[in-house]
């Protein structure tokens, strides 16, 4: 094998090796899946803790760029090592803790939303075959969507326990957003599950001769707002909403605990963009360049996108949110189902030569999600997408201004 | 079992990152919903009134520019009318066409602040507000050639202005003037068509024009209620009345028409300054005052059109060198009044964003 | 949200502050005050025209009845740098310096004495002298660069 | 152009509605009859060809004998504006009708008298102190204060 060879697949060959090297010493075979899973874990780090860093200092870089400024440039060449300041810089803080919080679980919150973010990345193919991943669960979408949902728990935790009316209502809108999110994110996966078959996120990539966006751009694009509402990024950023709540729910966080809130932020980010370039993108396939090579070229590809509108769009609001999950995403991704279910349908019965490249179902599907999402924006403020029209009275308004001068409400 | 809700009392501020200073908004929400609002006042009370009784006219001209520090200049503007008007002193015509150029550039900047202001309480990164700073940095820089400074000016003074301008200061303003309207077309494609930002801002605070004119609400804020009320236009002060411009009004007085509002406005000044420097007169930029002026008994009333609405100096003159009851009238602190009429009945998100329409200076507030 | 995607590529407008500095206006109203003794006449209408009286002046007549400085000081940490004194000063004694970095750790470092006042290095500004004004290097504007000398020509003419 | 009123006329518009509530009428502005304050201000915003709907501003000054509440009022009808005053002889307790029920503009402004310079009026309906804290001594803007 040439080194180019080994290269290309960087991730499953160096767990191949390793396996093989272990079977060498003649070890019970639990023990080499053990200490299999601990390479696998190592290297997933490796994997993951840089682009972290780099996603932090491209932020901000990012986001510079285009408010005309050059953003942090001090520490190192291009302020590269600006991420690993502000480590430094809240490391060093002093850990505060609300007089009347629960010490336990104010503590607890942070760790939570770190790991569950972690835990996500297990299921992630970065290499071919069945090694790519590190433990290539023949469940791994229904492991997505539980483990994706635990953020939900430690973002409450850490809003009730750090007894502040900010931190609070943070929590709650959290509750509420992400729960609403969940459902059309969920539905919108099922598009992919039913052209691949199998929940199995190598079979998912295997299966993908061309990317999915191509024939579930419904699909991708309700998950990809969806994440972004999980995510609470802007414009969803209900939940942290700086200039409402100074910053929701870790507005009592400080120190190490505010730096692991941070860095579960970035990872689930991450995440949800490997997620995204798995189901919807093609995963690590791509030509010439080494597969890894392609799968960070495309999470990039991912989060650059998350940050131009970040960097452009401004905050919904609470209830417009909702809506927009229960009376936008949510029938589109059921209809998004539907017109998958016939197609795959028709594709079993009538277009058996059609796998490599479904052109008629591309042109079609993306015409539907063109006009549906065109079709669906104008009645969706006929819904009651939050919208107030011009005229309308609210209930409990008064109507002359001698009415409103009373004394306040204590 | 039945559950009994109770509402809850939530402070914002004094220190909260949108409440352009320190000021306390005390909230009672039941859940999101605001049930009321009321403004509580006074961190930043610096007792400028009672100072003012203490100095001379002219000692005051640089705590008028500590009012509303961003717009000192149309601060000054109505400290040395309502003077002028009290002693009687003549201005030249060169002088005033100078303090209707800075007022109007002041307006400029301004309402570049508003808006960019509000775009972050509804929650954008801070984009479109770093645009408006660089469209402010050069009014600032064309401010600092003039008078040396970049933020409280002490520029005009009885009689005139303290400095005639630099000789570069003209082609720069002509050139601003050239690229500005680009500059506010490139806002307004930022924000008018955004569905988001209409979303947020349709109908959302809605003022209606006969609560606003209850309310002595003024400046951008009435305009937008539909009242064509301009003191610019109505009781022309400085040589205004000399210019070709319109009062742009809103409709519907919601923040949406409040941010068009000061967009429109921006255009209009835009116009003003093409013409004023166009016809801007040779000649002395400042009449012989004394230092120690001596105004007459009696006492004025004068107002004018500043960026944030209608600025009123009230003078009392005992003869004396200083002033013996010296009166703002904020408009910043009479326009939040209707803040509490706004809000009731919406959310805390809408909270923000309507406080922020208001476009308020806590240092001209609480003064 | 095209907007902001053109503005990716448009260049900063930031400076790097330390490294690269702007010209200030010739007019700059700086953190210093720039005091000449052989022009004093020590009759301290600074001193009366300061709205928060922070310019302590003590004066001595000497043998030809002609008053002498004894001492002059500025509290700088309450000026606000209103430029009033400059202006009022009937013998042009007294000028604005151009120094914008007198940061200090302490208040009492902020009071400006003679020495401080009469210190060799302090650059004089043009604010209320405009006879000084082409001595001093133009002010570079931040977004437009620098305004021509043919522009000024022009308009001027 | 806002054209101001002359005080005299409308005095005896006044005059003619409320017997005995103008105490001086000047060129310029018009010195009521404290206690009547509300009504003439009702009387104003009332009646057709007066029309002052908009009360540009209210203040107080502190003239040692008595405190003088100034009112500059407009009419956006017309454009034009009249000065009102009226006077408070009590100096330890200083009270005036408040005119809220009419201009809700007067809400701060009215606060804000009352916290400078101690004037109470009657009928507001949040009489608090508005810049200073609740407790502080004295009213910062009466001449006597320090």
């Amino acid at each position: 094998m040439s080194v180019w060879e080994y290269i290309v697949d960087l991730f499953v060959n160096v767990r191949t090796d390793w396996i093989e090297w272990l079977q060498g010493f003649n070890l019970a075979s639990s023990l080499i899946i053990l200490l299999d899973s601990l390479i696998g874990i190592i290297l997933m780090l490796i994997f993951v803790f840089p682009i972290v860093i780099i996603f932090i200092w491209l932020e901000r870089r990012f986001i510079a760029w285009m408010q005309l400024r050059p953003g942090p440039n001090r520490c190192g060449p291009f302020g590269l090592l600006q991420p690993i300041a502000d480590a430094i810089k809240t490391l060093i803080k002093e850990l505060i803790m609300p007089a009347k919080g629960d010490k336990l679980v104010h503590w607890l919150a942070p760790v939570v939303l770190f790991f569950s973010g972690l835990m996500l990345f297990a299921v992630i193919p970065i290499g071919k075959g069945h090694l790519g991943a590190l433990a290539d669960l023949n469940i791994g979408i229904l492991y997505i969507v539980a483990i994706g949902s635990l953020s939900v728990t430690a973002i409450f935790m850490a809003g009730w326990s750090s007894n502040n009316k900010y931190a609070l209502l943070g929590a709650m809108r959290a509750v509420a957003q992400l729960v609403s999110y969940e459902v059309p994110m969920v539905l919108s996966i099922v598009g992919v599950v039913l052209i691949v078959g199998s929940l199995q996120m190598s079979e998912i990539v295997g299966q993908q001769s061309y990317p999915f966006i191509l024939v579930q751009p419904l699909g991708c694009f309700i998950y990809f707002i969806g994440a972004m509402a999980e995510l609470n990024r802007s414009p969803m950023d209900q939940i942290e909403a700086e200039s409402e709540l100074t910053t929701g729910y870790f507005t009592e966080y400080s120190g190490m605990k505010f730096a692991t809130f941070f860095l579960g932020e970035y990872i689930s980010t991450l995440a949800i963009a490997t997620i995204v370039t798995t189901l919807f993108l093609g995963g690590w396939k791509g030509p010439f360049l080494p597969v890894w090579f392609w799968f960070v070229f495309k999470v990039f590809a991912v989060f650059l996108v998350i940050l131009w509108m970040r960097a452009t769009l401004i905050r919904v609001r609470i209830d417009q949110i909702m809506a927009f999950s229960w009376k936008f995403l949510l029938p589109m991704a059921l209809i998004n189902i539907f017109i998958t279910a016939a197609e795959v349908l028709i594709w079993d019965k009538w277009m058996s030569g059609w796998e490599s490249f479904p052109w008629p179902f591309i042109f079609v599907n993306w015409a539907i999600a063109v006009v549906l999402i065109l079709l669906w924006s104008k009645i969706f403020f006929k819904l009651g997408g939050g919208r107030v029209e011009v005229g309308e009275v609210r209930p409990g308004y008064s109507q002359g201004y001698g009415a409103d001068l009373q004394a306040p409400v204590s | 079992m039945e559950l009994e809700a109770q509402p809850f009392v939530i402070n914002f501020g004094p220190s909260h990152p949108s409440t352009h200073g320190v000021f306390r908004l005390r909230t009672i929400l039941d859940g999101e919903v605001i049930v009321d609002v009321e403004p509580i006042f006074g961190y930043l009370h610096r007792g400028i009134e009672k100072l003012a009784e203490g100095r001379t006219y002219v000692q005051n001209i640089p705590f008028t520019d500590r009012l509303d520090y961003l717009a000192s200049m149309t601060a000054n503007h109505g400290y040395v009318l309502a003077v002028e008007k009290l002693a009687g002193i003549e201005v030249p015509e060169r002088a005033e066409y100078l303090r209707v150029i800075m007022s109007e550039l002041m307006r400029i900047s301004s309402h570049l602040m508003a808006v960019g202001f509000l775009t972050n309480e509804l929650g954008a990164m801070m984009t479109p507000l770093l645009y408006m700073y660089r469209e402010r940095e050069k009014i600032l820089d064309l401010f600092e050639m003039v008078c040396g400074q970049r933020l409280t000016y002490n520029y005009m003074r009885f009689g005139g202005v303290s400095h005639d301008i630099p000789r570069e200061f003209l082609p720069a303003v002509k050139k601003f003037v050239r690229e500005m309207p680009g500059f506010i077309d490139e806002y307004d494609q930022l924000l008018k068509e955004n569905e988001i930002v209409l979303a947020r801002t349709k109908g959302v605070g809605i003022l209606p024009a006969d609560v606003a004119i209850n309310y002595s609400v003024s400046g951008p804020m009435l305009r937008a209620s539909g009242v064509k009320w301009d003191i610019r236009k109505d009781d022309p002060y400085s040589v205004y009345d000399r210019f070709d411009f319109d009062i742009p009004t809103g409709s519907a007085g919601d923040i949406y028409d409040r941010y068009r509002q000061r967009i429109e406005e921006m255009r209009q000044s835009v116009r003003i300054l093409e013409q004023a420097i166009e016809q801007i007169p040779p000649g002395e930029v400042c009449t012989k005052v004394p230092s120690l002026l001596r105004p007459p008994k009696g006492e004025v009333f004068a107002r004018i059109e500043a960026p944030k609405g209608e600025l009123g100096y009230y003078l009392v003159s005992d003869g004396s060198i200083a002033p013996y009851r010296f009166r703002v009238r904020p408009p910043a602190l009479i326009n939040l009044g209707v803040l509490r009429y706004m809000s009731r009945g919406w959310k805390i998100g809408d909270l923000i964003a309507i406080f922020g329409s208001v476009d308020i200076c806590v240092a001209e507030v609480d003064r | 949200m095209a907007l902001t995607f053109r503005h990716l590529f448009r260049s900063f407008i930031t400076t790097q502050y330390p490294e690269k500095r702007l010209s200030t206006s010739r007019r700059i109203r700086g953190q210093q005050f720039v005091w000449r003794s052989d022009l004093c006449t020590g009759c301290a209408t600074c001193a009366k025209s300061c709205p928060h009286g922070i310019i302590q002046i003590t004066t001595s007549t000497n043998g030809d009845n002609r008053y002498v400085v004894d001492n002059i000081e500025f509290d700088t940490g309450r000026c606000m740098f209103c430029g009033l004194c400059v202006e009022a000063c009937p013998y042009n004694a007294l000028y604005m310096g151009r120094s914008y970095e007198q940061a200090r750790y302490s208040r009492k470092l902020l009071w400006a004495d003679m020495e401080t006042l009469m210190d060799p290095a302090n650059q004089v500004s043009a604010y209320g002298h405009p006879e000084l004004e082409w001595r001093i290097p133009r002010q570079s504007l931040l977004v437009y660069g620098q305004i021509s000398q043919e522009m000024v020509d022009e308009e001027n003419d | 152009m806002t054209k101001p009123l002359i005080g005299t006329e409308v005095a005896e518009k006044i005059e003619e509605h409320l017997p005995g509530a103008v105490v001086e009428a000047g060129e310029n502005s018009i010195l009521l009859n404290s206690e009547s304050v509300l009504d003439i201000c009702r009387f104003l915003n009332q009646t057709a060809g007066l029309d002052f709907d908009y009360l540009t501003n209210l203040t107080a000054v502190d003239y040692l004998d008595y405190f003088e509440v100034v009112y500059h009022l407009v009419s956006m009808k017309h454009n034009h504006s009249l000065v009102l005053k009226a006077r408070c002889f009590n100096r330890e307790n200083p009270t005036i009708p408040s005119v809220t029920s009419i201009w809700g503009g007067a809400d701060f402004q009215e606060r804000e008298v009352y916290d400078l310079l101690g004037i109470r009026f009657d009928g507001h309906y949040n009489m608090k102190r508005i810049f200073l804290w609740e407790g502080f001594q004295g009213h910062p803007l009466r001449r006597d204060f320090l």
